[in-house]
Protein backbone atom coordinates (compact mmCIF):
# COMPACT_ATOMS: atom_id res chain seq x y z
CA UNK A 1 0.00 0.00 0.00
CA UNK A 2 1.19 3.64 -0.61
CA UNK A 3 0.40 6.63 0.73
CA UNK A 4 1.16 9.90 0.43
CA UNK A 5 1.76 13.28 2.01
CA UNK A 6 2.57 16.74 1.06
CA UNK A 7 4.36 19.43 2.46
CA UNK A 8 4.11 23.19 0.84
CA UNK A 9 6.39 25.60 2.55
CA UNK A 10 8.39 29.07 2.01
CA UNK A 11 11.86 28.65 0.14
CA UNK A 12 13.67 30.38 3.43
CA UNK A 13 16.38 28.70 4.97
CA UNK A 14 15.28 28.95 8.60
CA UNK A 15 12.85 26.07 7.67
CA UNK A 16 15.25 23.32 6.64
CA UNK A 17 14.75 21.43 10.61
CA UNK A 18 11.38 21.29 10.10
CA UNK A 19 11.89 19.70 6.94
CA UNK A 20 14.18 17.52 7.84
CA UNK A 21 12.09 16.64 11.46
CA UNK A 22 9.29 16.28 9.14
CA UNK A 23 10.99 13.40 7.19
CA UNK A 24 12.75 12.24 10.23
CA UNK A 25 9.12 11.30 11.71
CA UNK A 26 7.97 9.79 8.42
CA UNK A 27 11.14 7.57 8.15
CA UNK A 28 10.29 6.76 11.85
CA UNK A 29 6.90 5.13 10.68
CA UNK A 30 8.31 2.83 8.45
CA UNK A 31 11.60 1.74 11.00
CA UNK A 32 8.52 1.88 13.78
CA UNK A 33 11.63 3.09 16.37
CA UNK A 34 10.82 6.17 18.08
CA UNK A 35 12.57 9.17 16.84
CA UNK A 36 14.18 9.61 20.49
CA UNK A 37 15.65 6.48 19.87
CA UNK A 38 16.30 6.92 16.35
CA UNK A 39 20.05 8.11 16.73
CA UNK A 40 22.18 5.57 15.04
CA UNK A 41 19.28 4.55 12.91
CA UNK A 42 21.09 4.08 8.90
CA UNK A 43 17.59 4.69 7.74
CA UNK A 44 16.29 7.98 9.33
CA UNK A 45 19.64 9.62 9.76
CA UNK A 46 20.21 9.11 5.61
CA UNK A 47 16.46 10.88 4.95
CA UNK A 48 17.28 13.42 7.53
CA UNK A 49 20.74 14.47 5.78
CA UNK A 50 19.46 13.81 2.01
CA UNK A 51 16.00 16.15 2.83
CA UNK A 52 18.30 18.73 4.26
CA UNK A 53 20.62 19.13 1.32
CA UNK A 54 18.17 18.85 -1.15
CA UNK A 55 16.06 21.39 0.37
CA UNK A 56 19.01 23.79 1.34
CA UNK A 57 19.51 23.96 -2.49
CA UNK A 58 16.62 24.39 -3.39
CA UNK A 59 16.28 27.99 -0.69
CA UNK A 60 20.08 29.31 -1.75
CA UNK A 61 19.91 28.24 -5.84
CA UNK A 62 16.55 30.29 -6.47
CA UNK A 63 16.90 32.37 -9.40
CA UNK A 64 14.90 35.35 -7.74
CA UNK A 65 16.73 36.28 -3.76
CA UNK A 66 14.05 38.75 -3.98
CA UNK A 67 11.32 36.59 -2.26
CA UNK A 68 11.02 33.00 -1.22
CA UNK A 69 9.26 30.83 -3.55
CA UNK A 70 7.40 27.81 -2.37
CA UNK A 71 8.69 24.39 -2.27
CA UNK A 72 6.94 21.47 -2.45
CA UNK A 73 7.85 17.91 -0.41
CA UNK A 74 6.23 15.08 -1.68
CA UNK A 75 6.74 11.92 0.63
CA UNK A 76 5.51 8.48 -0.78
CA UNK A 77 5.05 6.16 1.95
CA UNK A 78 5.28 2.30 1.22
CA UNK A 79 5.61 -0.88 3.71
CA UNK A 80 9.60 -0.92 2.82
CA UNK A 81 10.36 2.18 1.10
CA UNK A 82 10.17 5.49 1.39
CA UNK A 83 10.40 7.85 -1.51
CA UNK A 84 11.08 11.87 -0.95
CA UNK A 85 10.97 14.14 -3.69
CA UNK A 86 11.32 18.11 -3.68
CA UNK A 87 9.84 20.79 -6.89
CA UNK A 88 11.36 24.03 -6.95
CA UNK A 89 11.15 26.76 -9.82
CA UNK A 90 15.02 27.11 -9.78
CA UNK A 91 17.00 27.17 -12.81
CA UNK A 92 17.74 23.48 -14.22
CA UNK A 93 20.55 22.03 -13.08
CA UNK A 94 22.36 18.31 -13.35
CA UNK A 95 22.29 15.81 -10.46
CA UNK A 96 25.55 14.17 -11.76
CA UNK A 97 27.70 16.90 -10.14
CA UNK A 98 31.80 15.52 -10.45
CA UNK A 99 32.95 14.80 -7.06
CA UNK A 100 34.42 17.80 -5.29
CA UNK A 101 38.39 18.20 -5.65
CA UNK A 102 39.08 18.03 -1.68
CA UNK A 103 42.62 18.95 -1.83
CA UNK A 104 41.66 22.77 -2.22
CA UNK A 105 39.54 22.99 0.64
CA UNK A 106 36.31 23.32 -1.25
CA UNK A 107 33.38 25.31 0.81
CA UNK A 108 30.79 24.06 -1.02
CA UNK A 109 29.76 21.21 -4.06
CA UNK A 110 29.10 18.40 -1.24
CA UNK A 111 24.99 18.22 -1.02
CA UNK A 112 24.86 16.13 -4.05
CA UNK A 113 27.61 13.89 -3.53
CA UNK A 114 26.38 13.23 -0.05
CA UNK A 115 22.59 12.62 -1.18
CA UNK A 116 24.00 10.11 -3.72
CA UNK A 117 25.74 8.15 -1.04
CA UNK A 118 22.86 7.78 1.40
CA UNK A 119 19.79 7.35 -0.86
CA UNK A 120 19.73 4.34 -3.05
CA UNK A 121 18.20 6.42 -6.11
CA UNK A 122 18.23 9.58 -6.92
CA UNK A 123 16.42 10.56 -10.06
CA UNK A 124 15.89 14.28 -11.69
CA UNK A 125 13.10 16.04 -13.56
CA UNK A 126 12.35 19.10 -15.49
CA UNK A 127 8.80 19.47 -15.68
CA UNK A 128 6.68 22.80 -16.43
CA UNK A 129 9.69 25.09 -15.36
CA UNK A 130 10.15 22.72 -11.97
CA UNK A 131 12.77 21.02 -10.67
CA UNK A 132 11.73 17.47 -9.16
CA UNK A 133 14.59 15.99 -7.69
CA UNK A 134 13.07 12.38 -6.38
CA UNK A 135 15.23 10.53 -4.07
CA UNK A 136 14.45 7.22 -2.37
CA UNK A 137 15.65 4.42 -0.11
CA UNK A 138 14.64 0.54 0.76
CA UNK A 139 14.19 -0.34 4.74
CA UNK B 1 23.88 25.60 17.20
CA UNK B 2 25.73 27.52 20.46
CA UNK B 3 29.93 27.97 19.52
CA UNK B 4 31.30 27.52 23.42
CA UNK B 5 35.33 28.86 23.58
CA UNK B 6 36.35 26.63 26.43
CA UNK B 7 39.85 27.66 26.39
CA UNK B 8 42.04 30.12 25.14
CA UNK B 9 45.62 29.81 24.61
CA UNK B 10 48.53 28.35 22.01
CA UNK B 11 45.86 25.97 21.61
CA UNK B 12 42.49 27.34 22.29
CA UNK B 13 39.39 24.85 22.50
CA UNK B 14 36.31 26.06 20.79
CA UNK B 15 32.95 22.94 21.26
CA UNK B 16 29.71 22.96 18.69
CA UNK B 17 26.33 21.86 20.29
CA UNK B 18 23.42 21.23 18.27
CA UNK B 19 23.02 21.54 14.58
CA UNK B 20 25.80 22.67 12.10
CA UNK B 21 23.55 23.28 8.78
CA UNK B 22 22.63 26.23 6.21
CA UNK B 23 21.55 28.58 9.13
CA UNK B 24 23.98 27.67 11.47
CA UNK B 25 27.13 27.97 9.23
CA UNK B 26 27.90 31.38 8.96
CA UNK B 27 28.46 31.89 12.97
CA UNK B 28 31.75 30.33 12.17
CA UNK B 29 32.62 32.95 10.34
CA UNK B 30 31.92 35.37 13.36
CA UNK B 31 34.15 33.06 15.96
CA UNK B 32 37.48 35.10 16.28
CA UNK B 33 39.99 32.00 16.76
CA UNK B 34 38.32 29.57 13.94
CA UNK B 35 39.07 32.71 11.59
CA UNK B 36 42.63 33.51 13.26
CA UNK B 37 45.03 31.95 10.57
CA UNK B 38 47.78 31.43 13.00
CA UNK B 39 45.97 30.23 16.10
CA UNK B 40 45.35 26.54 16.27
CA UNK B 41 42.02 25.80 17.67
CA UNK B 42 40.54 21.87 18.92
CA UNK B 43 36.81 21.66 18.02
CA UNK B 44 35.00 19.68 20.03
CA UNK B 45 31.97 17.84 18.52
CA UNK B 46 30.76 16.10 21.00
CA UNK B 47 27.32 17.09 21.41
CA UNK B 48 27.34 18.07 17.38
CA UNK B 49 23.99 15.80 16.57
CA UNK B 50 23.91 16.92 13.16
CA UNK B 51 26.42 18.06 10.33
CA UNK B 52 25.47 18.31 6.81
CA UNK B 53 27.26 19.96 3.12
CA UNK B 54 27.23 23.44 4.61
CA UNK B 55 28.14 22.77 8.00
CA UNK B 56 30.88 20.58 6.60
CA UNK B 57 31.69 23.64 4.16
CA UNK B 58 31.89 26.20 6.46
CA UNK B 59 34.61 23.85 8.53
CA UNK B 60 36.40 23.22 5.60
CA UNK B 61 36.56 27.12 5.19
CA UNK B 62 37.75 27.73 8.13
CA UNK B 63 40.69 25.26 7.85
CA UNK B 64 41.45 26.75 4.54
CA UNK B 65 41.82 30.08 6.22
CA UNK B 66 44.73 28.55 8.40
CA UNK B 67 48.51 29.46 7.55
CA UNK B 68 48.90 25.55 8.08
CA UNK B 69 45.85 24.06 6.73
CA UNK B 70 46.00 20.16 8.19
CA UNK B 71 47.18 21.91 11.96
CA UNK B 72 45.36 24.88 12.39
CA UNK B 73 41.89 23.18 12.84
CA UNK B 74 41.72 19.73 14.68
CA UNK B 75 38.93 17.89 15.79
CA UNK B 76 37.84 15.89 18.40
CA UNK B 77 34.87 13.64 19.83
CA UNK B 78 32.48 13.79 16.53
CA UNK B 79 30.18 11.16 16.59
CA UNK B 80 29.08 8.00 14.33
CA UNK B 81 26.60 10.69 12.17
CA UNK B 82 29.17 13.56 12.00
CA UNK B 83 31.57 11.03 11.21
CA UNK B 84 30.36 9.58 8.12
CA UNK B 85 29.81 12.98 6.53
CA UNK B 86 33.36 13.80 6.87
CA UNK B 87 33.99 10.19 5.62
CA UNK B 88 31.33 10.19 2.21
CA UNK B 89 32.69 13.35 1.43
CA UNK B 90 36.50 12.42 1.93
CA UNK B 91 36.92 15.69 3.88
CA UNK B 92 38.62 13.39 6.52
CA UNK B 93 41.49 13.38 4.56
CA UNK B 94 41.71 17.16 5.48
CA UNK B 95 41.94 17.03 9.08
CA UNK B 96 43.14 14.97 12.21
CA UNK B 97 40.74 13.90 14.06
CA UNK B 98 40.83 12.52 17.38
CA UNK B 99 38.55 10.57 19.73
CA UNK B 100 38.98 12.84 23.11
CA UNK B 101 40.00 16.47 23.44
CA UNK B 102 42.52 15.89 25.59
CA UNK B 103 44.95 14.43 23.29
CA UNK B 104 43.98 16.80 20.57
CA UNK B 105 45.18 19.66 22.35
CA UNK B 106 48.04 18.04 23.42
CA UNK B 107 48.69 16.95 19.71
CA UNK B 108 48.54 20.60 18.67
CA UNK B 109 50.59 22.00 21.68
CA UNK B 110 53.80 19.42 20.33
CA UNK B 111 53.49 20.83 17.17
CA UNK B 112 52.98 24.53 17.75
CA UNK B 113 56.34 24.15 19.77
CA UNK B 114 57.91 22.35 16.65
CA UNK B 115 57.53 25.25 14.79
CA UNK B 116 58.57 27.58 16.75
CA UNK C 1 5.65 38.77 9.13
CA UNK C 2 3.26 36.16 8.12
CA UNK C 3 4.44 32.70 6.90
CA UNK C 4 1.64 29.95 5.72
CA UNK C 5 2.93 25.58 5.50
CA UNK C 6 0.84 23.53 4.61
CA UNK C 7 0.82 19.77 5.18
CA UNK C 8 -2.12 17.10 3.51
CA UNK C 9 -2.19 13.97 4.23
CA UNK C 10 -3.83 10.71 4.85
CA UNK C 11 -6.76 10.64 7.66
CA UNK C 12 -4.85 7.50 9.74
CA UNK C 13 -4.06 7.36 13.33
CA UNK C 14 -0.31 6.22 12.70
CA UNK C 15 0.27 9.76 11.47
CA UNK C 16 -0.58 11.46 14.45
CA UNK C 17 3.43 11.37 15.63
CA UNK C 18 4.49 12.46 12.46
CA UNK C 19 1.62 15.17 12.77
CA UNK C 20 2.47 16.35 16.07
CA UNK C 21 6.60 16.14 15.99
CA UNK C 22 6.26 18.45 12.59
CA UNK C 23 4.03 21.13 14.54
CA UNK C 24 6.46 20.79 17.40
CA UNK C 25 9.52 21.92 14.92
CA UNK C 26 7.19 24.50 13.49
CA UNK C 27 6.85 25.72 17.35
CA UNK C 28 10.44 25.71 18.07
CA UNK C 29 10.82 27.84 15.11
CA UNK C 30 8.88 30.57 16.96
CA UNK C 31 10.73 29.84 20.79
CA UNK C 32 13.94 29.37 18.93
CA UNK C 33 14.84 26.46 21.25
CA UNK C 34 16.04 23.01 19.25
CA UNK C 35 13.68 20.31 20.14
CA UNK C 36 15.88 18.11 22.16
CA UNK C 37 15.91 21.02 24.89
CA UNK C 38 11.91 21.63 24.42
CA UNK C 39 11.12 19.42 26.86
CA UNK C 40 9.36 21.95 29.17
CA UNK C 41 8.53 24.62 27.13
CA UNK C 42 4.97 25.08 27.70
CA UNK C 43 4.62 26.72 24.10
CA UNK C 44 5.67 23.68 21.70
CA UNK C 45 3.93 21.30 24.52
CA UNK C 46 0.90 23.11 24.23
CA UNK C 47 0.91 22.70 20.53
CA UNK C 48 2.29 19.01 20.42
CA UNK C 49 -0.84 18.09 22.33
CA UNK C 50 -3.46 20.15 20.68
CA UNK C 51 -3.03 18.92 17.56
CA UNK C 52 -2.73 15.52 18.01
CA UNK C 53 -6.19 15.70 19.78
CA UNK C 54 -7.43 17.44 17.13
CA UNK C 55 -5.42 15.16 14.42
CA UNK C 56 -6.97 12.06 16.20
CA UNK C 57 -10.45 13.90 16.24
CA UNK C 58 -10.68 14.48 12.46
CA UNK C 59 -9.41 10.28 12.12
CA UNK C 60 -11.65 8.65 14.35
CA UNK C 61 -14.57 10.96 14.35
CA UNK C 62 -14.54 10.62 10.14
CA UNK C 63 -18.16 9.89 8.69
CA UNK C 64 -16.84 6.95 6.27
CA UNK C 65 -15.01 4.28 8.04
CA UNK C 66 -13.79 2.47 4.35
CA UNK C 67 -11.26 4.31 3.53
CA UNK C 68 -9.19 7.34 4.47
CA UNK C 69 -9.82 10.61 4.03
CA UNK C 70 -7.55 13.63 2.98
CA UNK C 71 -6.48 15.43 6.10
CA UNK C 72 -5.41 18.85 5.67
CA UNK C 73 -3.35 21.06 8.15
CA UNK C 74 -2.33 24.91 7.73
CA UNK C 75 0.44 26.62 10.17
CA UNK C 76 0.45 30.62 10.16
CA UNK C 77 3.55 31.15 11.32
CA UNK C 78 3.56 34.60 13.09
CA UNK C 79 6.53 36.35 14.72
CA UNK C 80 5.16 35.83 18.19
CA UNK C 81 1.76 33.42 17.02
CA UNK C 82 1.35 30.14 15.70
CA UNK C 83 -1.95 29.40 14.40
CA UNK C 84 -2.62 25.85 13.65
CA UNK C 85 -6.31 24.47 11.07
CA UNK C 86 -7.12 21.25 10.43
CA UNK C 87 -9.46 20.26 8.13
CA UNK C 88 -11.55 17.05 7.32
CA UNK C 89 -14.21 16.13 5.93
CA UNK C 90 -16.38 14.58 8.72
CA UNK C 91 -20.07 15.55 9.89
CA UNK C 92 -20.35 19.03 11.67
CA UNK C 93 -19.38 19.52 15.38
CA UNK C 94 -19.96 21.99 17.95
CA UNK C 95 -16.57 22.45 19.67
CA UNK C 96 -18.39 23.98 22.73
CA UNK C 97 -18.51 20.34 24.43
CA UNK C 98 -19.49 19.83 28.31
CA UNK C 99 -16.92 18.90 30.48
CA UNK C 100 -16.69 15.22 30.90
CA UNK C 101 -18.76 13.99 34.19
CA UNK C 102 -15.26 12.81 35.66
CA UNK C 103 -17.06 10.70 38.52
CA UNK C 104 -18.35 8.16 36.18
CA UNK C 105 -15.09 7.48 34.54
CA UNK C 106 -15.35 8.62 31.26
CA UNK C 107 -12.79 7.03 28.80
CA UNK C 108 -13.89 9.73 26.34
CA UNK C 109 -14.93 13.27 25.42
CA UNK C 110 -11.11 15.16 27.05
CA UNK C 111 -9.94 16.30 23.63
CA UNK C 112 -11.73 19.48 22.79
CA UNK C 113 -11.21 20.12 26.66
CA UNK C 114 -7.73 20.04 26.39
CA UNK C 115 -7.51 21.93 23.14
CA UNK C 116 -9.51 25.05 24.72
CA UNK C 117 -7.58 24.52 27.94
CA UNK C 118 -3.81 24.79 26.39
CA UNK C 119 -4.37 27.13 23.28
CA UNK C 120 -4.90 30.87 23.68
CA UNK C 121 -8.10 30.76 21.03
CA UNK C 122 -10.07 27.79 19.29
CA UNK C 123 -12.78 28.60 16.48
CA UNK C 124 -14.45 26.28 14.46
CA UNK C 125 -15.72 26.65 10.80
CA UNK C 126 -17.77 24.76 8.53
CA UNK C 127 -17.10 25.80 4.75
CA UNK C 128 -18.14 23.45 1.87
CA UNK C 129 -18.57 20.45 3.43
CA UNK C 130 -15.35 20.37 5.39
CA UNK C 131 -14.92 21.39 9.14
CA UNK C 132 -12.29 23.52 9.61
CA UNK C 133 -10.83 24.29 13.53
CA UNK C 134 -8.14 26.81 14.30
CA UNK C 135 -5.89 26.85 17.34
CA UNK C 136 -3.63 29.89 18.21
CA UNK C 137 -1.35 30.72 21.13
CA UNK C 138 0.97 33.47 21.49
CA UNK C 139 4.77 33.13 22.19
CA UNK D 1 4.83 2.56 23.36
CA UNK D 2 6.50 -0.43 25.51
CA UNK D 3 4.73 -1.66 28.61
CA UNK D 4 6.84 -3.60 30.87
CA UNK D 5 5.55 -6.02 33.70
CA UNK D 6 8.50 -4.74 36.48
CA UNK D 7 6.97 -7.45 39.16
CA UNK D 8 3.59 -9.78 39.51
CA UNK D 9 2.24 -10.21 43.03
CA UNK D 10 -0.64 -8.67 45.34
CA UNK D 11 0.67 -5.18 43.78
CA UNK D 12 1.44 -5.79 40.55
CA UNK D 13 4.22 -2.76 38.96
CA UNK D 14 3.97 -2.40 35.14
CA UNK D 15 6.09 0.56 33.51
CA UNK D 16 4.99 2.34 30.39
CA UNK D 17 7.85 4.08 28.10
CA UNK D 18 7.00 6.19 25.20
CA UNK D 19 3.89 7.69 24.12
CA UNK D 20 0.52 6.84 24.83
CA UNK D 21 -1.71 8.51 22.37
CA UNK D 22 -4.76 6.68 20.30
CA UNK D 23 -2.14 4.58 18.50
CA UNK D 24 -0.85 2.93 21.31
CA UNK D 25 -3.62 3.03 23.61
CA UNK D 26 -5.65 -0.46 22.50
CA UNK D 27 -2.43 -1.72 23.78
CA UNK D 28 -3.81 -1.19 27.70
CA UNK D 29 -6.26 -3.54 26.95
CA UNK D 30 -4.58 -6.49 26.17
CA UNK D 31 -2.47 -6.42 29.07
CA UNK D 32 -3.69 -8.70 31.51
CA UNK D 33 -2.71 -7.52 35.32
CA UNK D 34 -4.08 -3.63 34.19
CA UNK D 35 -7.79 -5.57 33.38
CA UNK D 36 -8.28 -8.13 36.11
CA UNK D 37 -10.83 -6.45 38.11
CA UNK D 38 -8.77 -7.37 41.76
CA UNK D 39 -5.53 -6.95 40.70
CA UNK D 40 -3.57 -4.20 42.35
CA UNK D 41 -1.40 -2.01 39.72
CA UNK D 42 1.51 0.57 40.14
CA UNK D 43 1.51 2.23 36.85
CA UNK D 44 5.23 3.54 36.78
CA UNK D 45 4.73 6.52 34.42
CA UNK D 46 8.51 7.45 34.39
CA UNK D 47 9.14 7.26 30.97
CA UNK D 48 6.57 8.24 29.24
CA UNK D 49 7.26 10.86 27.39
CA UNK D 50 3.85 12.04 26.33
CA UNK D 51 -0.17 11.54 27.08
CA UNK D 52 -2.84 12.99 25.20
CA UNK D 53 -6.68 12.46 25.90
CA UNK D 54 -6.63 8.76 24.11
CA UNK D 55 -4.55 7.90 26.59
CA UNK D 56 -5.55 9.17 29.55
CA UNK D 57 -9.07 7.81 28.36
CA UNK D 58 -7.51 4.55 28.24
CA UNK D 59 -6.25 4.50 31.81
CA UNK D 60 -9.68 5.87 33.16
CA UNK D 61 -11.21 2.94 31.59
CA UNK D 62 -8.89 0.05 32.99
CA UNK D 63 -9.69 1.81 36.18
CA UNK D 64 -12.88 1.95 35.92
CA UNK D 65 -12.52 -1.95 35.79
CA UNK D 66 -11.25 -2.18 38.80
CA UNK D 67 -13.70 -3.38 41.94
CA UNK D 68 -12.08 -0.74 44.02
CA UNK D 69 -12.10 1.78 41.33
CA UNK D 70 -9.63 4.56 43.35
CA UNK D 71 -7.23 2.21 44.48
CA UNK D 72 -7.28 -0.49 41.60
CA UNK D 73 -4.82 1.66 39.73
CA UNK D 74 -2.02 3.91 41.45
CA UNK D 75 0.04 5.97 39.66
CA UNK D 76 4.06 7.12 39.74
CA UNK D 77 6.48 8.88 38.80
CA UNK D 78 4.64 11.33 35.85
CA UNK D 79 6.51 14.30 34.19
CA UNK D 80 5.34 17.30 34.76
CA UNK D 81 4.32 16.90 30.67
CA UNK D 82 1.77 14.14 31.87
CA UNK D 83 0.92 15.50 34.82
CA UNK D 84 -0.58 18.16 33.05
CA UNK D 85 -2.90 16.31 31.37
CA UNK D 86 -4.47 14.99 34.34
CA UNK D 87 -4.67 17.99 36.00
CA UNK D 88 -6.73 20.49 32.73
CA UNK D 89 -9.27 16.81 32.54
CA UNK D 90 -9.35 16.82 36.37
CA UNK D 91 -8.85 13.49 36.27
CA UNK D 92 -6.21 13.40 38.74
CA UNK D 93 -9.10 13.61 41.09
CA UNK D 94 -9.43 9.79 40.43
CA UNK D 95 -6.26 8.64 40.83
CA UNK D 96 -3.54 8.53 44.11
CA UNK D 97 -0.70 9.88 42.51
CA UNK D 98 2.72 9.07 43.89
CA UNK D 99 6.44 10.76 43.42
CA UNK D 100 8.23 7.32 43.73
CA UNK D 101 7.12 4.16 43.01
CA UNK D 102 7.98 2.34 45.88
CA UNK D 103 5.74 4.03 48.05
CA UNK D 104 2.63 3.84 45.85
CA UNK D 105 4.03 -0.16 45.96
CA UNK D 106 3.65 0.34 50.25
CA UNK D 107 0.69 2.44 49.64
CA UNK D 108 -1.22 -0.64 47.73
CA UNK D 109 0.04 -3.25 50.23
CA UNK D 110 -1.13 -2.29 53.58
CA UNK D 111 -4.37 -0.65 51.17
CA UNK D 112 -4.93 -4.97 49.93
CA UNK D 113 -4.30 -6.61 53.64
CA UNK D 114 -6.64 -4.01 55.45
CA UNK D 115 -9.61 -5.26 52.86
CA UNK D 116 -8.21 -9.10 53.38
N1 LIG E 1 17.54 22.74 -6.23
C1 LIG E 1 18.47 23.26 -7.05
N2 LIG E 1 18.16 24.28 -7.86
C2 LIG E 1 19.08 24.81 -8.68
N3 LIG E 1 20.34 24.40 -8.76
C3 LIG E 1 20.73 23.39 -7.98
C4 LIG E 1 19.82 22.77 -7.08
N4 LIG E 1 20.47 21.78 -6.44
C5 LIG E 1 21.73 21.79 -6.92
N5 LIG E 1 21.89 22.75 -7.83
C6 LIG E 1 23.11 23.04 -8.61
O1 LIG E 1 24.02 21.98 -8.43
C7 LIG E 1 25.25 22.45 -7.86
C8 LIG E 1 25.84 21.42 -6.93
O2 LIG E 1 25.01 21.27 -5.79
P1 LIG E 1 25.63 20.69 -4.44
O3 LIG E 1 26.37 19.45 -4.76
O4 LIG E 1 24.52 20.55 -3.46
O5 LIG E 1 26.67 21.77 -3.96
P2 LIG E 1 26.46 23.29 -3.54
O6 LIG E 1 25.02 23.52 -3.33
O7 LIG E 1 27.27 23.43 -2.29
O8 LIG E 1 27.03 24.09 -4.68
C9 LIG E 1 24.88 23.75 -7.19
O9 LIG E 1 25.96 24.62 -7.09
C10 LIG E 1 23.79 24.30 -8.10
O10 LIG E 1 24.36 24.97 -9.22
N1 LIG F 1 -12.86 16.51 13.67
C1 LIG F 1 -14.06 16.10 14.11
N2 LIG F 1 -14.98 15.62 13.23
C2 LIG F 1 -16.19 15.22 13.63
N3 LIG F 1 -16.60 15.25 14.90
C3 LIG F 1 -15.74 15.72 15.83
C4 LIG F 1 -14.44 16.17 15.48
N4 LIG F 1 -13.82 16.59 16.61
C5 LIG F 1 -14.69 16.42 17.60
N5 LIG F 1 -15.87 15.89 17.15
C6 LIG F 1 -17.07 15.58 17.95
O1 LIG F 1 -16.94 16.18 19.22
C7 LIG F 1 -17.02 15.18 20.26
C8 LIG F 1 -16.09 15.56 21.42
O2 LIG F 1 -14.74 15.46 20.99
P1 LIG F 1 -13.60 15.26 22.08
O3 LIG F 1 -13.79 16.25 23.17
O4 LIG F 1 -12.30 15.30 21.37
O5 LIG F 1 -13.86 13.83 22.69
P2 LIG F 1 -13.86 12.39 22.02
O6 LIG F 1 -13.21 12.54 20.68
O7 LIG F 1 -13.07 11.56 22.97
O8 LIG F 1 -15.30 12.00 21.93
C9 LIG F 1 -16.65 13.89 19.56
O9 LIG F 1 -17.21 12.78 20.22
C10 LIG F 1 -17.23 14.10 18.18
O10 LIG F 1 -18.62 13.80 18.17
Amino acid sequence: MKRTMILTLPGEIIFTRVVSQTTCSVAALLTGKSLSASDGNEFTNAFELAISEAFTNSVLHSACQCEPQTITITFTIEPRQLTVSIHDLNPPFSIDTPDPDIENYPENGYGLLIIRKVMDKVTYNRENGSNIITMSKQL
Amino acid sequence: MIITEISKGDVAIIAFNGTLDASSAPELRKNRALNDPLQTVVVDLQKLDFIDSSGLGAIVGVARLKDDRRFGILLSCMNDRVRKVFEITNAQKLFHIFDDTKAAVEYGATRQSTCK
